[in-house]
């Protein structure tokens, strides 16, 4: 059993790729890789989330082919292109953000993390009015006018509701967590040697962006 | 990011680039959508769009410059999801 | 170790916070883990009796105690409360939130805090599924699998346990990030992947399971309560939507669920069996990569459950045979296990009583898996008790009694108070009598053609009913028997050493109850997990 | 209960075997050595451990043998299990409804019965499919089984290969009545089964036929009992004192019934009028003692005339004859 000595910390050459040098003075240190790893893992199952959606999505295309098609026109493709570009700069605003504080150029950042904020919510504006001119001519979940259409078209604007209900849903959260960062940033609790949350932050609605890359041409770009 | 290991900096120039390259390749796929070139016109509006994710994961999401355990954790995540749409698709296309 | 800073610093009387708020706002890992364990046992207490009620039900055919729309009820909430709320969670919360830093020498999980939130979403998840039974339109009556259409039909309270299911999911996702992370970057000095004990083996595969299966569970429930909220045609097949997708996107997550259960449990048979034989595991790589392989092979099979859905032959083909394979890295473990028990110097104590009633009873129940992966037969007992016995068998002759065995070896380090073992011993043959009285009869019963979730049933099943059903009394005396012991020795128990056993992982050295921290000073690993070369002296031993 | 009416369910009674028999023996292997191990190395007698860390070539033999096993079986049962999904062209179509919580069956005619009648030794196709939920069509002693699902329409193909009357159950939950939604499927002869298509012969001509062919518990379908039988009521109706899930039918020989009527407790004479009306609304009178639920076999089950021969049968052969 004396197999394992209490020893002093040996360095850290000693130890494996990964495992962290780590004393109990340590302890308490911020361990950067190790967050962005948990970020990581939790992006992996927003990825399996809209997975299952797309899945479906597949299945469903495949067994409404036409349906889809014709169910297809009815979106407004230039709501969704314009949306794709606001979404697309909004990712680029949000990694200049991050190049800014790690330079150590603060105002800058935060001037970059607002323009950030500022797309989000152009887009949920956008949506908005997408959905809403949507239901008023009827085609929402449920109505009598959808209802009457054939099954593939139901469908269809079932994949679509959910799908884009979901991504605005996380799109929601971005924002707020990006007010957040915000906050931080103001405060100083982020800063040019801390910047780890700001950097995980990004890291999410970079993949609300790349979940969006995906929508598109999947549901404005049937022909 | 070990103690004291500065952090891989990507000027603000490299992300206009990426932004730009992203924003062509979403003029080129609306254009191409206009063309009608029937069953494999999914397909590459699929590509083009697994393109861009790959700029944005790449750039963006600085994995290029990562460490090895970050891309080998993005393998395991894309195999674990063709996975289930390939069997699914056992069924889905046999039946 | 010095004993100063273990008297002071103990993690049980340790006090941050006023009363009991030292408890509920802890993020100490150790007391994580307690928190679970105590509600866990709760739920499964609660699950225990709707389970024994319904064996009171099958008694005659007919009604016998409960009616029709009540019998539903109970055994939806028992598999609903067995599968999210106790064996899911079940070993990696309790043994792996208190086990895993300690093995690889941390001081803590590498998300303190998010562990103690892992802890409140269970708890409220477990909430929401129980408001659910006091609100107007009664207890949810799907089963724990909720196929659509019925559960888009039916008038009970569907869509609060199936929130509550989707809460319960977060809370494992991030349950199972913690630990990745853990792994990754809190190790030890000189612990390297393959110094690594096989119970962290066991939960670092578990854990990818958690962060990439469960999601997929997570939208499909979420998708079934905005069918039933908005009408979007997902679903339901009066819409054009398709209920075998849902199967498909269920099992994907459901079927590797079953190796969440099972694969903690693995583990904890893997670290028991080599301190009761004084010897260096048998085959270390090739059982830590075979708990790789299930948790990726585990993950193409699900399809299995759905045989007799209507999906493609082409389907049924593959994954009748992806099925067969999965199999195989289990049966490397069972005969790596046996193997270990070769030449080893082995000491009958109580928790290795308990792993051998595991490695027979899940062979059983491992074994009957092939019968149902198998095309033909599975067609015939699909939907029939064959398919409770099997996983009665590998859950609760598997999970729960290696549950029970982690409980008796791990006891004195986490409470630092030893039972009596003479009774947890003697509790052993009544858990095993009841169990096979109760369980083997369904294997029979579902051979003969007995459909599951009956509350009626033929004439002639009756009296292997009966037989089952006195098995669940034999059962429960004993479980009552062993829990009882556990209880009275958590009261009156006498002082627990700090290696009662002569273990070699990290926890042994610790004393018990392990300090706050911990460890004093992060030691610094230099052998394989399971060297037993010391004790058994220089010149033995190694060949 | 142990029927196996058909070739396919011998072969499958023969996969499950072979599995069962590797399995048990498997199952023995490691029993017995883990037992043999510890009693012949415990720590009295042998109390210094050999550290063995692994053996390369046992690795690699428990990995394989079990593969070769598995494999086996895999192929075995696959071959079987083709058969049953290979429609041969002789085959005749029944289509199978499920609904809560009834069958419906129609047949190459148009034919249509709540109970199945299949002729021997004809290969048969059943198209399954349900209106409402998933239900599974379930025949035990085929060793078939196939899902209902409302919107698509699954099959499965049998060749029954005895006379005789086979219980057919559900075997996907699908609600209150899952477990009653039980009927029969009778076995006969080519000849006899167009007669009955063709209108010649009625179902209890065939129920009979079959009866007479068995024997046994079926004593019942020789008389005039076998519709009881047929259509499920003694499911729940005994036909002795025995308490069921409903009242057992030797009970209407007290010549009072009492009930609670419309939520009022009282007494009823017992005539054929109440009789009908039982079946026909089994909530009106609530016999005491007994759960208000919905009797799956009632209304839209039984055509009129079965109905009538239903209500006189009970009238005359337990009210009556007590009299
Ligand atoms: C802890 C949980 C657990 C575990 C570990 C397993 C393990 C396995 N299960 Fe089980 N299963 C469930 C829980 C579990 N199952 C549940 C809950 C259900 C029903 C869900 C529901 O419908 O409600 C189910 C249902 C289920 C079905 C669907 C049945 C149906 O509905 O028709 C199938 C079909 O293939 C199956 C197969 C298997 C197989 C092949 C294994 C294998 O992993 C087993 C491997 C183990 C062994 C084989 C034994 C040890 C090996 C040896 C001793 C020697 C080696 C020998 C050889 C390989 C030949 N299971
Ligand atoms: C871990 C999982 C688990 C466990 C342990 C059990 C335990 C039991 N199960 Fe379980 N069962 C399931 C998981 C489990 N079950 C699932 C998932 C289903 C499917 C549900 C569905 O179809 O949707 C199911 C379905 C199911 C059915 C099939 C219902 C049907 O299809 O009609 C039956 C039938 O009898 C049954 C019986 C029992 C019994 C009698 C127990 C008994 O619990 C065993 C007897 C043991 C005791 C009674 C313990 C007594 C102990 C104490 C009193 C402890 C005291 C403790 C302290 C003081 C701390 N279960
Ligand atoms: Cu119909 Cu169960
Ligand atoms: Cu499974």
């Amino acid at each position: 059993m004396e197999k394992i000595e209490l020893r002093e910390p040996i360095s850290a050459n000693q130890t494996n790729d990964l495992a962290v040098n780590q004393v109990a003075e340590t302890h308490h240190h911020k361990d950067e890789v190790g967050a962005k790893i948990g970020m990581w893992l939790f992006l992996f199952t927003e990825l399996l989330l809209f997975g299952g959606l797309f899945l479906l999505y597949m299945a469903y295309r495949l067994q409404y082919t036409n349906d889809f098609i014709i169910a297809g026109q009815e979106l407004n493709l230039v709501m969704g292109t314009v949306n794709t570009i606001i979404l697309l700069t909004s990712s680029l605003t949000m990694a200049l953000s991050i190049a800014a504080i790690q330079r150590g150029k603060k105002n800058l950042s935060i001037l970059f993390l607002i323009s950030t904020i500022l797309f989000a919510l152009a887009f949920l504006v956008i949506k908005y009015f997408e959905w809403t001119e949507k239901f008023h001519h009827g085609i929402a979940p449920n109505a009598p006018e959808l209802l009457s259409k054939p099954n593939g078209e139901i469908i269809f604007f079932g994949m679509y509701y959910s799908m884009t209900g979901l991504h605005a849903l996380h799109v929601v959260i971005g924002l707020i967590v990006l007010s957040f960062m915000l906050f931080f940033l103001l405060r100083n609790r982020i800063n040019e040697n801390d910047y780890i949350k700001l950097e995980n932050s990004g890291l999410y609605w970079h993949l609300v962006d790349l979940i969006w890359i995906f929508l598109f041409p999947l549901f404005y770009l049937i022909h | 990011m070990e103690q004291g290991q500065k952090p891989h900096l990507i000027t603000y120039g490299t992300y206009v680039l990426v932004w730009l390259s992203l924003i062509s390749l979403t003029l080129l796929t609306v254009t191409i959508s206009g063309v009608d070139y029937g069953r494999i016109a999914l397909f590459i509006a699929l590509v083009i769009a697994f393109v861009k994710s790959v700029l944005v994961v790449s750039y963006f999401m600085h994995i290029k410059f990562d460490e090895a355990i970050f891309k080998f954790f993005i393998l395991v995540a894309l195999v674990t999801l063709a996975s289930i749409f390939i069997l699914t698709s056992t069924d889905i296309f046999f039946r | 170790m010095n004993s100063n800073f273990a008297m002071m610093n103990n993690y049980l009387t340790y006090k941050s916070k006023p009363g009991i708020l030292s408890w509920l706002l802890s993020t100490d890992h150790k007391r994580i883990g307690l928190l679970y364990l105590v509600s866990m046992v709760v739920f499964f207490w609660v699950a225990v009796t709707l389970g024994f009620l319904m064996k009171l039900e099958m008694l005659t055919p007919g009604k016998t105690i409960v009616d029709a729309q009540t019998y539903n009820t109970l055994f939806t909430l028992h598999g609903m409360i067995m599968i999210f709320l106790f064996i899911i969670p079940g070993i990696p919360a309790v043994f792996g939130n208190f086990f895993l830093p300690i093995q690889i020498g941390a001081h803590d999980v590498a998300f303190p805090r998010l562990n103690l939130l892992s802890w409140y979403l269970y708890i409220i998840g477990g909430l929401f599924a129980i408001v659910s039974l006091f609100l107007q339109g009664g207890p949810i009556d799907t089963g724990w699998t909720f196929y659509v259409p019925y559960s888009i039909r039916t008038t009970t309270n569907v869509i609060l346990p199936l929130l509550g299911a989707f809460i319960l999911g977060f809370s494992s996702i991030l349950t199972g990030i913690n630990f990745i992370t853990t792994v990754h970057r809190l190790r030890a000095p000189g612990m390297t992947f393959f110094r690594m004990p096989l119970f962290v083996w066991a939960l670092y595969a578990t854990a990818w399971i958690q962060v990439v299966a469960t999601p997929v569970v997570g939208i499909t429930i979420v998708m079934v309560i905005v069918e039933r909220v908005f009408h979007v045609g997902i679903f339901d097949p009066a819409l054009g939507g398709d209920p075998i997708l849902f199967q498909h996107l269920f099992w994907i997550y459901s079927h590797p669920a079953v190796y969440i259960m099972i694969l903690p449990a693995m583990g904890v048979v893997s670290e028991i069996i080599p301190t009761f034989a004084r010897r260096t595991i048998f085959g270390y790589k090739v059982i830590a990569f075979s708990s790789l392989s299930i948790a990726l092979i585990g993950y193409f099979v699900w399809a299995h459950h759905m045989f007799t859905s209507g999906m493609s032959d082409t389907s049924r083909m593959v994954f009748s045979l992806l099925t067969f394979l999965v199999a195989v890295p289990s049966g490397v473990k069972v005969f790596n296990w046996v193997a270990t028990l070769y030449k080893g110097s082995i000491e009958l104590r109580a928790p290795l009583i308990y792993v051998m009633m595991f490695i027979f009873l899940f062979s059983i129940g491992g074994l009957t898996g092939l019968v149902l992966g198998s095309l033909s037969t599975d067609i015939h007992v699909t939907d029939t008790y064959f398919v409770v016995a099997h996983f009665h068998y590998v859950m609760f002759g598997g999970t729960a009694i290696i549950l029970f065995a982690g409980l008796h070896y791990w006891f004195p380090k986490m409470f630092g108070k030893m039972y009596n073992e003479k009774v947890a011993i003697w509790a052993t043959p009544l858990i095993f009598i009841g169990f096979n009285m109760l369980y083997f009869t369904m294997f029979i019963l579902g051979y003969l053609g007995m459909p599951r979730r009956y509350w009626s049933y033929l004439p002639e099943y009756q009296t292997l009913h009966i037989i089952s059903t006195v098995g669940s009394w034999i059962l429960v005396a004993g479980l009552v028997l062993m829990f009882g012991n556990l209880i009275h020795a958590l009261l009156k128990g006498k002082p627990a050493e700090t290696n009662p056993w002569g273990g070699v992982t990290l926890e042994w050295t610790v004393p018990s109850p392990p300090p706050v921290e911990n460890f004093e000073k992060i030691p610094v690993v230099e052998n394989g997990p399971y060297d037993f070369s010391t004790i058994n002296g220089e010149t033995n031993g190694k060949n | 209960m142990w029927q196996a009416a058909t070739d396919y369910a011998k072969s499958v009674d023969n996969v499950m075997l072979y599995i069962i028999a590797i399995s048990v023996t498997l199952l023995l292997i490691v029993t017995v050595a883990m037992i043999y191990f510890v009693v012949k190395y415990q720590r009295k007698k042998h109390p210094v451990a050999k550290q063995i860390e692994g053996n390369k070539v046992l690795e690699v033999v428990w990995i394989l043998v079990p593969v070769a096993l598995v494999l086996s079986m895999f192929f075995y049962s696959y071959d079987v299990f083709k058969i049953g999904r290979k429609v041969p062209p002789n085959a005749i179509t029944v289509k199978v409804q499920a609904k809560m919580w009834a069958w419906k069956f129609t047949y190459e005619n148009g034919k249509t019965t709540d109970t199945l009648f299949i002729p021997l030794g004809r290969p048969i196709k059943f198209l399954i499919t349900s209106v409402d939920v998933n239900h599974s069509f379930y025949i035990p002693a085929f060793r078939i089984k196939e899902d209902a699902v409302p919107g698509r329409e699954n099959y499965m193909v049998v060749e029954p290969k005895e006379i005789g009357s086979f219980d057919i159950a559900c075997a996907e939950y699908c609600g209150l009545n899952h477990s009653l939604m039980y009927s029969k499927a009778y076995v006969v002869p080519e000849n006899e089964f167009s007669q009955w298509l063709n209108g010649e012969v009625d179902d209890n001509f065939l129920r009979k036929y079959v009866a007479s062919h068995t024997g046994g518990y079926k004593d019942y379908l020789t008389g005039s009992y076998a519709i009881l039988f047929a259509k499920g009521c003694v499911q729940c109706h005994s036909l002795d004192e025995r308490k069921s899930i409903g009242p057992s039918f030797e009970a209407l020989g007290r010549g009072i019934a009492n009930v609670s009527f419309m939520g009022r407790d009282t007494s009823i004479n017992i005539d054929k009028n109440y009789i009908r009306e039982s079946i026909l609304y089994p909530d009106l009178h609530i016999v005491r003692g007994y759960e208000k639920i919905r009797m799956p076999y009632s209304t839209n089950l039984l055509k009129e005339e079965e109905l009538s021969y239903i209500v006189d049968l009970l009238y005359t052969n337990f009210v009556k004859s007590k009299q």
